[in-house]
């Protein structure tokens, strides 16, 4: 029997009299113990259809067709049906979980909240269950970190919140969007064990969006390939990969990050480095916030990067990598040397930072959270612009245009805010924006994670070309070994704020020193088999 | 945290200390003081209130007591005034002396009255109090349910006429609206349903327990109503546009996705985050809990709260009552800002003090 | 006893006195009135302390019925005074001194007699601290001293205005020494004081309310000057924070009695269910001391006022009858006189000889007009025009007769300077008088403006004699004497703080107020009153206002009193002359009013 | 929709977000009706006064609204100014200025209208005058006879107030006096609000210490004797006032701007634009000042009623404008003054009200027209 039955499934996002068509005559159905994959170009509507499962979309959506859950209609259900349904029968993780979770709840209270909701469990048991919870999804230390708030976490550890949020009340049906962009190899493939004994265990069904066709190969019985608000191809996930049918379908099949990153000129001058850097944030206790402890986020990172040059950083989840970025950028406070092109930048003035600004660039991890609600994606992309000056005198809407093709957005919709984007286009925005300057060094943090295979090709090779052409130097953070591969002249391994290895690209995915590394390489390429 | 709080602690000393510079050397470039105020007395003038009280006569006060205001007071009788006022001192020495019987907790006696500025105040209370209290506690429990449904129902006709209730309410004047129920509701041409004016009757004390309870209401329904009528409004609003700029966040939906029912995503989630800047405010509403007053409101219903007192004294140029709770309520706002400072912190725990640069 | 001292039961300025030493009560009351029942009336704003006399503390209003005095006076004569705590004084001719024999029953409300020690206390006490006023009260007193437990003697300085000093020694309330041994007199308090009065306190609610309660163990309850007097059982005084709350709780029955003082109200307000049902009494009745002496005021110390064509330029922009008619609802009568209302003291018509008399020595001082013309009587306006083009007029033509003349902006000027004017205003209620008035001084090409200021603001620039012109009120004394010299002479014209509002300094003024004070009969004194009056209207100081020689009251029909539409002349006696009519009450209980 | 680009060069995002409050009826409506009021308003001189918009005097053309003629200039008596009201100046002007006007007007008149004119002999010239559709100033009193305030009636539709001025007329000038004083105030301390909170919330540390105790000093200076000390040297005026209200008006918004900024300050748009060196003030005011005005936008409308509201209760106490001055407030005194005639408080509520709705009507549609997520239809 089927547990959820999806005909023809129509999404239009009403905006200004105009109306988008993000999701257009959508069908397929799940099986009770089913794991059916969506994989397909960002932006395809994969989110929206997830989300228009449980009447989750906004007022500016209009849902039209038919969603069945254990034979129930869902679309125009009653409030009482969606409440009893939302969270214990059909769970989410949502794609974004950087912005998913409340910002002022600590972690024990979003998860206790759902556990009591539809458990009715209370006191230590909900406790109990919390921390069995987060253990199962591999958080460390859970029990310290049950009173942090989501901003206090590394953005795999709040996906890992998000999924342990989503797991408590072992639903029925799980619907993951990408539920393991931000997390490292390990992790990931615990979480996919995890999952994979729910199943077994459970009985429960499984729509899994995601990019990464290695999972999807993995762990999927069926696939469901999205293109332009339409399933283009589905069928049984052997069948798919044996023998795609649709262009797209091939297409996305075949891609993949390959080659190498140019090698870097001898005399090529350094552009910035780092020296015994360390970032280590108090951890308060009590109404008067008193210091009671640290979270060693980071602590003692060398690192050097020159022009032309990648410098791959890569480790588990919460070792510090996006600590390690901000603090390079001086976004936040840290101690040890960071100098840029040899000089100290610790003791810039901010004015002379700005000056800085306009050669360093960041791309966040979180794209949501790091683009002003209230601008539109033009202003965003043409704010550096606006700062900076455009470097060849062009006027800032064409470049703004150009930027926008490059990264695979339509120009069309540079007006939209950001949050009438898909994940994978917010992204996107991110990149145009620090690309868009044509700096020196960009530090990228996660840049691929929310991008299917053909647009994370195209992006790879945007920016190896950039490269090539501007002498950039990149700060490549990622849990996407693949892609650190093709990308990286240098790799650095980190581990609980720790380097625990440096070297060469080559030397480091052909003779790991440490047995960290290895077991990450492992995972990650083990699982690409 | 630790740091910061004592480093707020340590500013109210200098802060207070600048109030009441201020004060003091404002003060003296006030045209009349209260030699003149008791001058304007004795010559029958001078009753601050008269003025706004529908006191409109056309026949001048004049003459006042013991035909003084035909005679006038002699010169060296102002002079002795002045000496018993102190302002023969140099206005240093007066404003060290003051300091001195401030810092201990000394806040001397009205000029025109036996009482210490504490008891006056004391006295003045329980008119505020009951103003206060029950006005922002009706405003809180209506205007934030209200806004709240008005932000989930935006657009909505609920959210139209809603709407035009609170701003018809809010432009009514309220001292209009407060002689409108006075002479509808209590006075002798319509219905004498209320009494004019008090907070209890004069056979109080003779009351039982829930007679006592019964006669406070009844006392207090016309002058809560009215200084209650317009302060819907932009609570309402304010919580209507903050719920409305939360509503659709991510976090929401994933509260809902959670299958909580409407209000808990409403009260338990988005309110924390919209309402940073109401529950902030609780703090600084407690003092206007204890310290609302409106004059007009006290006036027109002939209750005698710090509204008066605080405009009596300024125009009567009651200088230790002015400065006594200009100290007082300086100090308690002081503390207040504080209180509601941690408040920002406790609402959203991201919040801090510290410095940040570009 | 010496030649030239009298003794005798009762003083007035001039000695006559209406009653003989054995009159057995006075005409106007009623010796059979019932006794009992309840007076209320009302009161503006709050009250919070029991004690009159001091500067601290706002006395409840009747806060004096606790006390007695020495002399006590009537409502029939203005200035004569009987014996109550005194029965009988001692006074040479001049008046330098007076010696006051007590009744020996006078007793305090705790039993213990009063007597001339207490006497003494009193004075000292309200001299040293007492409010400043009595310090002015006292300023010719020379010594107090009690000769012996049941005389007490005053002195006065002989420069002192003799003829009225003894009066006023007879009026000061005795207050118990024994009691402020333990009581401090500075401090207000809620506490009743001690004192032999009629009344005792009966209810305080602070702020809201009093009552004082007619003691029936009073002393001097059935002395002549008394009987018929103090009739009710409880009078109450209502307070209130709003008139229209205080009408409106009459309206409803709060309180019995109403004087209406606001000419909207008396014309509007009055229509009310209880008053058409005949419960409420409304009533016009006449007042006979003279009005009180308001007007605008002109500060003579500037330049601008000095030539008398431009005040009386300024006072014709005043258009009374038009301000009556829209403003007032014709309610008021206009004020020409300094001593309006009062038939024997204000001048009229041409000055007869016995004035003549007093004002030719002076010729010189005084404007021509005062011989040449009739008493000044301002213009009568056309009250349907705010702008009366005639009165407009004849005022332009005085202010180019004083050199100020229009230039090309329309406004006056004279050696380059403007002709401006400001008005000094603390009360709200006079705005809508005074902008009409300034229009008017505008089209005269007066640049004038209206300043409202707060009532401490005012007060110092009055003091410090700040302004261009300013509203003022001096009630007048029926008999006129020396304080004269406060407001019309020569002496406090720098004085700061002196009543002397316009700021006049006349030597001739300054003969006629002495003629005055010197005055040795009533005739002396009315011819000499006349005659400053007269001067005073032709010198121009003011733009003079209206008057009210009437009360309009309003009460529940409960009371009686002992006389139809012609109160005596100094007061309705309200509260102390009229008693408490049991069948008239009844009547309203069964229909329901009350 | 091409052309109004051209004409305001609005940005699309400002294109869409007018289009935004365009769609939004009710706020588009008040918002019209505002200005309409405001702009009439500003031409209160043609609507409501005592002088002729236009006379035709001996074939000379005058507008005495502009210019000063002495009754002189008419033939008439006096060198002030001419009282245009008066019978008198109606008859010199409308005879070109026969003297026998000052006699008798209204027979002359009367001759004119029957159309004699020509007998009054060679002096005669035919003038005319036209006059504004409310012939009173604000300070014009009524020629009608009885006692003020009185009622409605076809020469005043609102009747007159306690000094027998006529309501409409104060109406007008008030409104206009009170729109563009709270305009005024309004505007400058907010923008002094703002500008402080925001520096104080987004830089924290003892910016934000020193200015708060500024802020705080400041906030307990009796109001009260500062207007009294300048008025008492100044004199009063409509300046004055606006000076001393932006002086202790702005700090209103302070605290509620600081709050919203020490939250914003820690999101991570805000880094991301300090990442691009963004400067300060454009981090402030360009990204997160839209964000972070939620209550400002909510409280404006309330702020502007408000300010009236305070100069209202500065004139009931005895503290504001000059009492002549048309305002609002010193009408809401006269209607609690005056309950007998409820055409007062009649006029001052529904001026209140009017004002208010449209004013939050507007703002609404402005908050609506800059939420990215609100939808419209
Ligand atoms: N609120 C909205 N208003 C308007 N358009 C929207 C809105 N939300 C999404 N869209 C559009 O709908 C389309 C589908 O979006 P959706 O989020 O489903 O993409 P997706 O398949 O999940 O992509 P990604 O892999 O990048 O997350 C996109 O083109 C997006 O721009
Ligand atoms: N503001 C903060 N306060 C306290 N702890 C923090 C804060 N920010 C980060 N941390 C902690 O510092 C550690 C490193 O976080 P960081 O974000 O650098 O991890 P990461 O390597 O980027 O991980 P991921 O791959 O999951 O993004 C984590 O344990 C995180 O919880
Ligand atoms: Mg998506
Ligand atoms: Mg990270």
């Amino acid at each position: 029997m089927n547990i959820l039955e999806v005909k023809d499934l129509h999404v239009n996002f009403r905006q200004d009299g105009k109306v988008n068509a993000a999701v257009k005559g959508v069908s397929f159905d799940i099986a009770r113990g089913e794991t059916v994959a969506l994989v397909g170009e960002s932006g395809s509507g994969k989110s929206v259809t997830a989300l228009s499962t449980v009447s989750l979309l906004g007022d500016s959506a209009t849902t039209e067709g038919s969603v069945r859950y254990e034979g129930q209609e869902m679309i125009g259900a009653n409030k009482q049906l969606l409440h009893k349904v939302r969270g214990n029968d059909i769970s989410f993780i949502f794609q974004e979980p950087m912005t998913s979770l409340n910002p002022l709840h600590t972690l024990q209270k979003q998860l206790a909240e759902s556990i009591e909701l539809h458990q009715g469990l209370v006191g230590t048991d909900v406790r109990v269950r919390i921390l069995e919870l987060l253990k199962k999804v591999g958080i460390r230390d859970a029990e310290t970190r049950l009173n942090s708030y989501p901003h206090e976490l590394s953005g795999g550890q709040r996906q890992r919140v998000m999924i342990a949020m989503a797991l408590a009340n072992k639903p029925d049906l799980l619907i993951a969007d990408e539920p393991t962009t931000a997390l490292d190899v390990t992790i990931q493939a615990q979480i996919l064990d995890l999952l994979a004994d729910l199943k077994k265990s459970e009985d429960m069904s499984l729509l899994f969006i995601t990019h990464d066709l290695g999972i999807v190969r993995k762990i999927a019985d069926r696939v469901c390939v999205m293109k332009d608000g339409e399933i283009v191809e589905h069928g049984p996930t052997a069948e798919i990969f044996e023998n795609p049918r649709h262009p797209y379908t091939q297409m996305l099949l075949s891609a993949e990050s390959t080659g190498s990153p140019e090698p870097v000129a001898e005399d090529a001058v350094e552009i910035a480095r780092t020296e015994n850097l360390k970032i280590w944030f108090p951890i308060y206790k009590g109404l008067f916030k008193r210091t009671h402890g640290y979270v060693k986020a980071v602590n003692d990172a060398s690192i050097s990067v020159r022009a032309g040059e990648t410098v791959g950083i890569v480790g588990e989840s919460g070792s510090g990598k996006t600590t390690l970025a901000l603090a390079i950028m001086r976004l936040i406070a840290s101690e040890g040397g960071i100098t840029y092109r040899g000089e100290d930048v610790r003791k810039w003035s901010v004015n002379e930072l700005r000056r800085l600004r306009s050669e360093i660039q960041i791309v966040f991890q979180d794209p949501f959270g790091s683009l002003s609600p209230r601008m539109t994606c033009e202003q965003i992309i043409a704010e550096g612009l606006t700062v900076h000056g455009s470097p060849d005198g062009r006027s800032n809407r064409d470049l703004v245009i150009e930027v926008m093709e490059e990264v695979g957005l339509d120009p069309a919709s540079m007006h939209r805010y950001p949050h009438e984007f898909s994940g994978g286009q917010r992204q996107r925005i991110a990149i145009a924006r620090a690309m868009v300057l044509r700096p020196k060094l960009v530090v990228l943090d996660e840049p691929t994670s929310a991008l299917d295979m053909t647009v994370q090709v195209q992006i790879v090779d945007l920016l190896r070309d950039l490269q090539r052409k501007h002498d950039l130097a990149y700060l490549f953070i990622s849990h996407d070994l693949k892609v650190v591969r093709a990308m990286s002249h240098k790799v650095m391994v980190m581990k609980q704020g720790d380097v625990v290895e440096i070297g060469t690209a080559k030397d480091i995915f052909e003779n790991p020193e440490t047995e960290y590394t290895r077991a990450l390489l492992s995972a990650a390429f083990d699982l690409a088999v | 945290m630790g740091a910061y709080l004592l480093r707020r602690l340590l500013l109210i000393i200098p802060t207070l200390l600048g109030i009441m510079i201020i004060n003091f050397t404002l003060v003296q470039f006030v045209p009349g003081g209260p030699v003149e105020q008791i001058l304007a007395q004795i010559e029958g003038e001078g009753d601050a209130f008269s003025g706004f009280a529908g006191g409109g006569g056309e026949i001048a006060s004049g003459g006042g007591e013991d035909g003084v205001g035909r005679r006038g007071l002699p010169e060296e009788y102002i002079k002795e005034l002045e000496r018993q006022f102190g302002f023969d001192k140099p206005p240093l020495e007066r404003f060290l002396n003051m300091l001195w019987n401030y810092m201990r907790l000394d806040f001397g006696e009205s000029y025109f009255r036996s009482i210490s500025v504490i008891d006056l105040v004391l006295e003045k209370m329980p008119v505020s109090i009951s103003l206060g209290l029950w006005s922002t506690i009706i405003a809180y429990l209506i205007s934030i349910p209200l806004g709240i449904r008005k932000a989930v129902a935006d657009g909505t006709s609920f959210d139209t006429w809603t709407s035009g209730v609170i701003i018809v309410a809010y432009a009514i004047p309220g001292f209009l609206f407060a002689i409108l129920l006075l002479v509808l509701f209590a006075g002798g041409s319509y219905w004498q349903i209320f009494p004019l004016r008090g907070l209890t009757s004069e056979y109080y004390d003779d009351l039982s327990a829930f007679g006592k309870v019964k006669d406070y209401l009844w006392h207090i329904t016309l002058p809560v109503l009215a200084s209650t009528i317009a302060a819907f409004a932009t609570l309402t609003l304010l919580t209507k546009n903050s719920f409305l700029d939360e509503i659709k966040k991510q976090y929401v939906i994933t509260a809902r996705a959670k299958g909580l029912s409407e209000n808990r995503v409403l009260y338990g989630h988005i309110f924390r985050n919209a309402m940073l800047i109401v529950i902030a405010g609780l703090p600084g509403v407690f003092i206007s809990v204890f310290f609302g007053s409106s004059i007009i409101i006290e006036t027109i219903f002939s209750l005698d709260g710090l509204g008066r007192l605080g405009f009596k004294a300024a125009v009567e140029r009651d200088y230790p009552v002015i400065f006594g709770t200009l100290f007082i309520s300086s100090l308690i706002g002081l503390a207040i800002g504080i209180l509601s400072d941690l408040m920002y912190v406790f609402v959203d725990p991201r919040i801090d003090f510290e410095k940040r640069e570009g | 006893a010496d030649e030239g001292v009298i003794k005798s039961h009762g003083v007035s300025t001039f000695g006559e006195l209406k009653y003989s030493a054995d009159f057995s009560h006075f005409d106007y009351v009623n010796p059979d009135a019932p006794k009992g029942g309840e007076f209320s009336s009302w009161a503006f704003g709050t009250f919070d302390s029991l004690t009159p006399y001091i500067l601290k503390g706002n006395a409840a209003i009747g806060a004096g019925v606790f006390y007695d005095t020495l002399l006590t006076g009537n409502l029939e004569e203005p200035d004569a005074s009987y014996g109550l705590l005194a029965h009988t004084l001692e006074y040479p001719e001049n008046r330098e001194w007076v010696i006051f024999y007590m009744r020996p029953e006078a007793k305090f409300r705790d039993g213990t007699p009063v007597t001339a020690q207490d006497v003494v206390f009193s004075y000292e006490i309200l001299q040293d601290k007492g409010r400043p006023s009595f310090k002015a009260t006292f300023e010719h007193f020379a010594s107090v001293e009690a000769i012996d437990d049941l005389t007490v003697k005053f002195t006065f300085k002989p420069e002192g205005p003799l003829r009225e000093l003894l009066m006023t020694a007879g009026g000061i309330p005795v207050l118990s020494k024994a009691y402020y041994e333990t009581v401090d007199f500075e401090e207000s308090s809620l506490e009743p004081p001690m004192g032999s009065g009629p009344f005792d306190l009966h209810s305080v609610d602070p702020g809201r309310s009093i009552a004082y309660k007619r003691r029936d163990d009073y002393w001097a309850k059935d002395l002549p000057v008394n009987l018929g007097q103090n009739n009710f059982d409880v009078i109450k005084h209502e307070y209130f924070g709003d008139y229209l709350a205080a009408f409106e709780a009459f309206k409803g029955g709060a309180y019995a009695f109403r004087e209406e003082f606001s000419s909207k109200t008396w014309a509007t307000g009055y229509d009310f269910p209880a008053l058409d049902a005949g419960y409420v009494i409304k009533e016009t009745l006449a007042d006979g001391r003279p009005a009180g002496t308001q007007g605008f005021w002109f500060n003579l110390r500037r330049d601008k006022f000095a030539d008398p064509k431009v005040r009386e330029a300024v006072a014709l922009a005043f258009n009374f009858e038009w301000s009556n008619e829209s403003l007032f609802y014709g309610l008021y009568g206009r004020t020409d006189s300094f001593w309006e209302n009062s038939d024997t003291l204000q001048a009229s018509g041409m000055p007869s000889d016995a004035e003549l008399a007093i004002l030719e020595p002076l010729r010189a001082y005084f404007p021509e007009t005062v011989f040449t013309d009739e008493a000044y009587t301002p213009p009568v306006s056309k009250s349907s025009d705010l702008a009366d083009r005639r009165v407009l007029r004849r005022a332009g033509k005085l202010l180019d007769a004083a050199g100020w003349e229009i230039a090309d902006d329309g406004l006056r000027y004279k050696e380059g300077q403007q002709l401006q004017l400001e008005i000094l205003n603390d009360s709200p209620s006079f705005d809508r008088v005074i902008n009409p008035f300034v229009e008017n001084l505008k089209r005269l090409g007066i640049a004038a403006v209206s300043n409202r200021v707060d009532a401490a603001e005012s007060q110092e620039r009055e003091k410090n004699f700040d302004y261009d012109m300013v509203t003022q009120r001096f009630s007048m004394s029926q008999t006129p004497g020396d304080e004269l010299k406060h407001i019309f002479g020569s002496q406090t014209v720098s004085t700061p703080g002196s009543v002397n509002i316009a700021g006049l300094s006349n030597e001739g003024v300054d003969r006629l107020i002495r003629i005055i004070a010197d005055a040795k009969s009533r005739e002396e004194l009315d011819t000499a009153v006349q005659a400053l009056d007269r001067v005073l209207r032709a010198m121009h100081i003011w733009v003079p206002q209206w008057y009210k020689g009437t009360h309009q009251v309003a009460y529940r029909d409960v009371f009686g009193r002992p006389y139809g539409d012609t109160p005596p002349p100094l007061s309705l006696g309200e509260s102390s002359i009229w008693w408490w009519d049991e069948d008239k009450a009844q009547k309203l209980r069964d229909a329901g009013a009350l | 929709m091409e052309q109004s680009r051209k004409r305001f060069s609005l940005s699309p995002l400002n294109q869409r977000r007018w289009s935004n409050f365009k769609r939004n009826r009710r706020a588009f409506w008040s918002l019209w009706l505002f200005s309409l009021l405001f702009g009439l308003s500003m031409f209160a001189e043609f609507l409501a006064n005592d002088k002729p918009i236009l006379i035709n005097y001996r074939g000379e053309y005058r507008m005495p609204i502009f210019s000063f003629y002495p009754e002189t200039a008419y033939g008439g008596e006096f060198k002030s100014e001419a009282a245009y009201r008066d019978i008198e100046v109606k008859c010199l002007i409308r005879t070109g200025g026969i003297e026998d006007c000052l006699d008798d007007p209204e027979g002359l008149i009367e001759q004119i209208e029957a159309g004699q004119g020509s007998e009054l002999g060679p002096e005669f010239s035919q003038g005319w005058m036209i006059w504004p559709p409310i012939p009173y100033s604000f300070n014009t009193p009524v020629d009608r006879p009885g006692a003020a305030p009185l009622p409605p009636n076809e020469q005043n539709l609102l009747g007159t107030d306690d000094t027998k001025r006529d309501v409409v007329a104060r109406v007008i000038y008030g409104f206009r006096l009170s729109i563009l004083f709270t305009l005024i105030v309004t505007l400058s301390s907010s923008i002094i609000g703002v500008i402080a909170g925001a520096l104080q919330g987004y830089f924290g540390g003892w910016v934000d210490l020193i200015f708060q105790r500024i802020i705080e000093i400041w906030a307990s200076t009796p109001q009260l004797y500062v207007i009294i000390i300048l008025f008492a040297i100044l004199g009063r005026s409509f300046w004055l006032l606006v000076v001393l209200m932006v002086l202790f008006g702005w700090m209103g918004l302070v605290g509620l701007v600081r709050a919203e900024f020490l939250r914003a300050r820690n999101l991570e748009y805000v880094r991301a634009a300090r990442a691009l060196g963004v400067s300060n003030w454009t981090i402030m005011f360009r990204h997160m000042l839209p964000n972070a005005m939620v209550a400002t936008l909510t409280f404006m409308p309330f702020i502007v009623t408000g300010t009236i509201s305070t100069l209202a209760g500065l004139d009931f106490l005895g503290f504001g404008l000059p009492s002549s001055a048309p305002s609002l407030g010193e009408m809401t005194l006269q209607a609690k003054q005056n309950l007998q005639a409820p055409w007062l408080a009649f006029t001052a509520f529904t001026v209140f009200a009017v004002m208010l709705s449209l004013l939050v009507f507007i703002f609404e549609g402005v908050r609506d027209a800059f939420d990215p997520r609100k939808t419209f239809s």
